[in-house]
């Protein structure tokens, strides 16, 4: 089982360094390999994960790959590779499989032509490699290993059109972003470390509970926290992510939406035990969460490039995760993940399918296209209803059982923040949704309406698979599947005690009102017009500035990086050039003058010489015979 | 009765006698004769230690013989060379001759 | 004991092939690369020899080869290698083969270039593998000063007051470790403290029981002369200048082997002997190893020009060697030995890459380029491996020493750890905000005729890169020699009582 | 008791004589003073006995290196005499260093206890001294011959007049990096 897990690990890096290395010149041969590699894993993880179901009994193997021994009080390194293969990371490795091979397979549509055909697909095999060696490990470090891969892959990707400033900075905006919550999980581990000798989770499931310093471990597990604060994108690292969108459609849809950034979520469940054990911890990754979920949704209301909204759509959703694992619930957290990652990359791969046919991202210059594109129209709308939660779409299942879990354990603001953004979230997908799909067609010289065509099998195929999950993948987490089949997603991943799924009619059916609601202020507003939406902008001028601005957070930290880091390296330079510089150069030079001025001393005149030698030899000789420094005489 | 003092003080004499010559004059020739003074009192001291501490043995004294040879050497080549400066400057002033300077 | 004599072939064949250089006329290039690159690549197909069959289980100095020299005073050709030093010798080995490549097309005193700087690389050897003080010495100064001329003849950018300030810096620092060298060669002669004759031999030293008010200062000279060339904070300020000026191979030379000769000078030397002394300045080690980290990873963040990013870059990571010195633990000090290897490598590499793109486009200003990666797009894949390398990316070797270091620092001083921890930040915001101006951004048409890199251009690519990969991979085998190597000295660290400044 | 006298006596005139050529402003005088001195101090060797080191004395510089002397000066001064033997710049401090030499050397002589060996002056020294020249420094005595003989050339080389002159003519323009600079 483990031989499995790691030949559908590196069947992608395989594809990659074929890809690389020999056949980048065949741009068809390259995608085949990829797509062909990538198959292998999805075979294999869906072939592992049914083993799973079946029998839930973790496997695990591991080797050593580093170790020094210990001398002294020290503790020695000892670093494995593993492969952990048990209920949550088969599920994950299903997932990422599957949207990868989706997204390469929609990408032999969308990337056609492109120059750099073969390197994209080389990258996404990278990427798919770095996501399932990070899914499978099975210690902290093996995770860190894979994490910072994963953030160069991201880095590629997002920067693959090289040559377009706004890419190349936005890759490098996500990279460092990332850098700093690494930079959190670095230290945080290497603390682990220190207390613990250790990196393997399961050793330090067990010995965490067991250690009596919680302030030390709240120190950790927040410092740990950072990473997948970083990499699911959630405030104060935030930022990154809308400007990832700068990368190609289906990258978006891999990486910004259903599989990296939810790698942050997948190591909070990975490592739950060190977070479940400080209260205090668990309270704060809950309100980052809620507040990255209604933040993000309120930057999402006004936003006008359809990637962007998508972008801003998925942090909110990423903030529902951390609300359920901060509430406690790992199964809601990973529920939501699994929905969230069928149709975040639908409405990705939908709107992929809409730039393609329109090479245009503005929604208010599109309209009228369900005409045009009646399969992009139709699963779009399908993901769109998934995701603002509509019974019975997969959506609503798992948002209903993250608004239960934070009800359950009383935090009722919480679940108060969960049904605005709720509303918010339908408000703004069918803000969206109706702008670009129905109303009239924006006329020619302003759109592209006229080249607007459906786009190839290679696109809609994927988008339908999708949108079926997006309608389906919900069921096996809820009550009715329970009831079949005698388990769920709750008892299948879960920590602790296995989680029944139960439909409490208190939350799921406020959750559905508002949710109507949103949908139907937005066809108020979008669809049928009543009231011009500039001049609601008009009204709430300010708000609408702030929010079309992202809370003026880019320019802050803008401002930081420039005054902070920037000036802090304009001192140090200065510091060495002036002060250290200085003082050597400062040595030298005065060792100059003074030897300039002391060659004048050397008046090239026998008798100055003579006069100095024998003046010294007379005072050494008066000295000597005085006794003054010591000498012979008595 | 006349000791190896006696001729020890007189040998410092003659060498700071000579050595003032040597040092303050400015004639090279001068300068010269003062040198050849400090020798002769480097001399006595050779010859008087050698009277009053060992005189079985005459090394000191061959020593003294010793330092003429080498002053008459130096004697020999040190006025040459004052000779071809002389043709080259038509002076024999020794603090004009600082061409090694700085 | 291993019966292969390789060391003295290694340390011979630039020797012997600088020698043979003279009598060639110079005129006859192929003659004169040809020799250097044979001599090269004798150097380090020996070195690597020497690296698969060093017996791993036995560990300890192997190899073993001893000529008496200055007998009187206990002086003695001793040459050996061990885990920490066999490494660095293969290193070398891999830079010089690497830079000869690099040099290939030079046409300016080419003979001379490489008499130089086989005589340098010969002198770096020396250095890694003597066994004996005096000789270890002599030979850091072999290494130096043929630098000056190579700085002054073949440089740029202000050669020669670069190439003065280098000598400079690097003497005085020589001066100081020599105060030391002696006073450990009067105290180890004095019959009340020492042995009672006077010997340089390390085996014979390692029987002395130094005092502890010997060992402080003793250690504080080795400290601060070895300081300079690793280089020290505030003692650094040679290195961007000389980096900079010295020509591309010499870069690869200086950032790639001649700093790491001040960390294994140290190590083999100050920790070797003096560990109270150590553990003494250890705490003013470790801060001073934060600020090289750190503040100078800030001030490679304003720099306009490529090598001079590169140049700060390389004293930033070399803070790492120091805080692995500081901590003075099995792991820290793995890591810090292991670390010099991969920064040399990786170092060697940049400056590579750099240098090819400075004899192109005859430019190192940052703001003159933008979108490169168009029209080199094998320099710039290049570029960016090691520029992750040099970020710390997993799967490149830079990676698993920086980890190593933080593993076994942290348990000692956690503060200055996590200080030091923080460049992971400030290294990605510099190198890839280079990398996006230089490779990414709008193809600057002035540069559309730029070649890719290709022919004899791309082995220091592949082999400096190929290693960095490869143990990046599968460090095992490699950590496993230098902690093997590491453990005598920390087995003497450990038996001396502990104690710091603080 | 005749001993004491002499000492007195010649030691007396030597430091006048020596004084005198050091004081004196004409450069013919100043030689005549220094072959007065190097006179008695010949006699002060022959008062400790040592007879021949007298002999050479008297031979090598009063008769050969004064006459030397008085050549240099006759060959080299051709304005006036009276005045060709003047201080320097440094007569003061040159004075001063001299006096404080002397001053410091008296000291150690007195603080000094040297145990003196009483011995009679009336012996010959000469045949001594041959044996030692001719065994014992047999080296040194050679070698003292090889030097006198290239002093003998070196003078004469020194010496030579067109030497001067070629040297004193111009250089070919660029010829050398001195030429420039003298």
């Amino acid at each position: 089982m483990s031989t499995l897990a790691i030949i559908l690990t590196v069947a992608p890096l395989a594809a990659y360094a074929v890809i690389v290395f020999f056949t980048s010149r065949w741009k068809a041969l390259s995608a085949g390999i990829a797509i062909a590699a990538t198959g292998t894993s999805l075979a294999l993880s869906i072939w592992l994960l049914l083993g799973m179901i079946g029998d839930p009994t973790p496997v695990h193997v591991s080797m050593s790959w580093l170790s020094i021994p210990h001398l002294g009080g020290i503790r020695g390194l000892d670093i494995s590779m593993g492969v952990l293969v048990d209920p949550l990371s088969s599920l994950m490795m299903t997932i990422v499989s599957f949207v990868a091979f989706l997204v390469m397979v929609y990408s032999l549509g969308y990337m056609k032509g492109d120059e750099g055909f073969s390197r994209y697909f080389a990258y996404l095999g990278l990427f798919t490699f770095s996501m399932l060696g990070l899914v499978i490990a099975d210690n902290y470090f093996q995770t860190f290993v894979f994490w910072e891969l994963v953030g160069l892959s991201s880095y590629l990707l997002i920067g693959f059109w090289r040559l377009k400033d706004s890419a190349a900075e936005a890759s490098k905006k996500a990279f460092v972003t990332n850098r700093w919550g690494d930079f959190g999980f670095l230290v945080g581990i290497l603390l682990l470390f220190t207390i613990f000798g250790t990196f393997d989770f399961a050793v330090l499931a067990k010995e965490i509970p067991a250690y009596e310093h919680l302030g030390l471990i709240a120190l950790i597990a927040v410092l740990v926290f950072t990473g997948p604060m970083g990499k699911s994108a959630q405030v104060p690292f935030h930022v990154w992510l809308p400007d990832a969108m700068e990368g190609p459609t289906p990258v978006s849809a891999l990486i910004h939406a259903a599989t990296m950034v939810a790698a942050g979520v997948y190591l909070v469940a990975r490592g739950f035990v060190l977070f479940q054990s400080v209260p205090q911890v668990m309270e704060l990754i809950a309100w980052i969460g809620g507040f990255t979920a209604i933040f993000a949704a309120l930057i999402a209301l006004v936003q006008r490039d359809i990637k962007r909204i998508l972008a801003y759509s998925t942090l909110s959703q990423l903030g529902y995760m951390f609300l359920a694992l901060g509430a406690g619930s790992m199964s809601a957290g990973m529920f939501h993940l699994t929905t969230h990652a069928f149709f975040k990359a639908l409405l990705f791969l939908g709107a992929g399918s809409v730039i393609h046919a329109l090479h245009e991202q503005d929604i208010f210059r599109m309209g009228g296209l369900s005409k045009k594109m009646p399969v992009t129209t139709w699963t779009f709308v399908i993901g769109s209803l998934s995701l603002a939660g509509l019974f019975p779409l997969a959506g609503f299942w798992s948002k209903d059982e993250i608004l239960l879990v934070a009800l359950r354990e009383g935090q009722t603001a919480l679940f108060v923040i969960g049904l605005v953004t709720a509303f918010l979230t339908a408000f703004y997908m069918f803000r969206l949704i109706f702008t670009v799909f129905f109303g009239e067609p924006v006329p020619a010289e302003h759109g592209h309406g006229h080249q607007a065509h459906e786009s190839p099998v290679s696109m809609t195929g994927p988008l339908v698979l999708l949108a079926l999950l997006s309608v389906v993948a919900g069921l096996v987490g809820s009550p009715w599947w329970q009831a079949w089949f005698g388990s769920s997603f709750g008892s299948f991943i879960f920590f602790g005690e296995p989680e029944a799924p139960h439909l409490d009619l208190a939350v799921a059916l406020p959750a559905t009102i508002v949710a109507v609601l949103g949908i139907g202020i937005a066809w108020l507003v979008y669809g049928k017009k009543l009231v011009r939406h500039e001049a609601l902008a008009e009204r709430f001028r300010p708000l609408h500035t702030l929010l079309l601005n992202k809370f003026y957070i880019d320019e802050f930290y803008a401002l930081v990086f420039k005054w902070v880091m920037m000036l802090g390296g304009r001192v140090f330079d200065w510091f060495d050039h002036r002060v250290i510089d200085g003082t050597f150069d400062g040595l030298g030079s005065a060792t100059r003058t003074s030897g300039g001025k002391l060659r004048l001393l050397q008046t090239g005149r026998l008798q100055s010489y003579a006069l100095v030698l024998f003046g010294a030899v007379a005072v050494a000789v008066v000295l000597v015979s005085t006794n003054l420094i010591g000498g012979f005489a008595k | 009765m006349i000791g190896l003092t006696h001729y020890l003080i007189l040998a410092a004499l003659l060498f700071s006698i000579g050595l003032l010559g040597a040092i303050a004059k400015r004639n090279a020739i001068s300068v010269f004769m003062g040198i050849e003074l400090m020798l002769n009192s480097v001399n006595i001291n050779f010859v008087a230690f050698n009277h009053f501490l060992h005189p079985q043995f005459l090394a000191g004294q061959a020593f003294a013989i010793f330092v003429i040879v080498v002053a008459a050497a130096e004697v020999s080549v040190g006025l040459a060379i004052i000779l071809a400066l002389y043709r080259r400057r038509a002076n024999t002033g020794v603090d004009e001759l600082d061409l090694l300077k700085w | 004991m291993n019966g292969l004599h390789l060391l003295p072939g290694i340390i011979l064949a630039p020797f012997v092939a600088a020698l043979i250089l003279l009598f060639i006329p110079s005129t006859a290039r192929n003659a004169i690369r040809g020799l250097a690159l044979a001599a090269a690549s004798c150097s380090l197909a020996l070195a690597t020899l020497a690296m698969f069959t060093y017996d791993n289980a036995a560990k300890g100095l192997q190899f073993v080869e001893h000529v008496p020299w200055l007998t009187t005073f206990g002086i003695s050709l001793d040459l050996g290698v061990d885990g920490l030093s066999l490494p660095l010798v293969l290193l070398t080995a891999i830079i010089l083969f690497a830079g000869v490549f690099v040099s290939w097309k030079l046409e300016n005193r080419a003979k001379e270039f490489f008499t130089y700087t086989l005589l340098l690389v010969g002198g770096v050897f020396g250095v890694f593998m003597s066994t004996d003080l005096f000789v270890l010495f002599m030979f850091i100064e072999i290494a130096v000063i043929p630098k000056y001329v190579l700085i002054s003849v073949w440089g740029s950018t202000r050669k020669d007051y670069a190439a003065m300030k280098y000598t400079l810096y690097l003497l005085s620092g020589s001066a100081i470790a020599f105060i030391g060298l002696f006073a450990v060669y009067t105290y180890v002669g004095s019959p009340h403290t020492g042995l009672g004759y006077g010997t340089f031999s390390l085996a014979e030293l390692a029987k002395v029981n130094f005092s502890p008010e010997f060992q402080k200062w003793a250690f504080l000279a080795m400290l601060v002369g070895f300081g300079v060339l690793v280089p020290i904070f505030p003692l650094h300020r040679w290195t961007p200048d000389g980096h900079s000026a010295a020509p591309t191979t010499i870069s690869m030379l200086l950032a790639g082997v001649i700093m790491k000769l001040g960390g294994y000078a140290i190590i083999r030397v100050g920790l070797g002997f003096f560990p109270m002394g150590a553990q003494y300045w250890a705490p003013v080690v470790a801060i001073l190893a934060a600020i090289n980290v750190i503040y100078i990873a800030f001030v490679a963040l304003v720099q306009k020009d490529m090598k001079f990013v590169v140049a700060n870059s390389s004293i930033s990571h070399m803070g790492f060697v120091l805080l692995g010195i500081a901590s003075m633990n099995a792991v820290s000090l793995s890591g810090a030995a292991a670390q010099m290897f991969a920064h040399g490598i990786m170092a060697a590499l940049f400056f590579a890459l750099v240098g090819q793109v400075y004899d192109k486009a005859h430019t190192r200003n940052i703001a003159d380029f933008g979108g490169l990666a168009k029209y080199m797009p094998r320099t710039s894949a290049a570029f960016l491996v090691v520029g992750l390398a040099s970020l710390g990316l997993p799967g490149l070797f830079n990676f698993v020493p920086e980890f190593t270091v933080f593993a076994g620092s942290i348990q000692r001083f956690t503060v200055i750890t996590i200080v030091s921890v923080f460049s992971v930040v400030v290294t990605a915001i510099y190198v890839l905000w280079v990398y996006q101006r230089v490779f990414f951004g709008p193809a600057n048409e002035r540069w559309a005729g730029l070649p890719d890199a290709k022919g004899v251009e791309l082995v220091p690519i592949v082999l400096l890169g190929g290693v960095l990969l490869v143990l990046g991979v599968w460090p095992g085998p490699f950590m496993d020699m230098v902690s093997g190597g590491i453990m005598p000295i920390v087995g003497r660290i450990v038996s001396a009582p502990m104690g710091g400044i603080f | 008791m005749l001993g004491v006298i002499f000492f007195y006596f010649f030691a007396a005139l030597a430091v006048v004589a020596a004084v005198a050529m050091v004081v004196t402003r004409n450069l013919v005088h100043a030689a005549l003073f220094m072959a007065g001195t190097f006179l008695l101090i010949a006699f002060l060797y022959i008062l400790m006995g040592a007879d021949y080191v007298g002999a050479v004395q008297i031979l090598v510089y009063v008769g050969a290196i004064s006459i030397l002397f008085v050549f240099g000066i006759m060959l080299t001064k051709r304005d006036r005499i009276e005045d060709s033997n003047r201080f320097n710049r440094y007569g003061v401090a040159a004075t001063i260093v001299a006096v404080l030499l002397f001053a410091g050397i008296v000291l150690a002589v007195l603080g000094a206890a040297f145990r003196t060996v009483p011995s009679d002056a009336s012996t010959s020294t000469i045949q001594t001294i041959a044996n030692l020249f001719l065994n014992e420094y047999v080296l040194a005595f050679e070698f003292a011959g090889i030097l006198l003989l290239a002093a003998l050339v070196g003078a004469i080389v020194i010496g030579q007049t067109h030497l001067g002159k070629a040297r004193a003519k111009p250089r070919a323009p660029g010829a050398g990096i001195e030429g420039g600079k003298a």
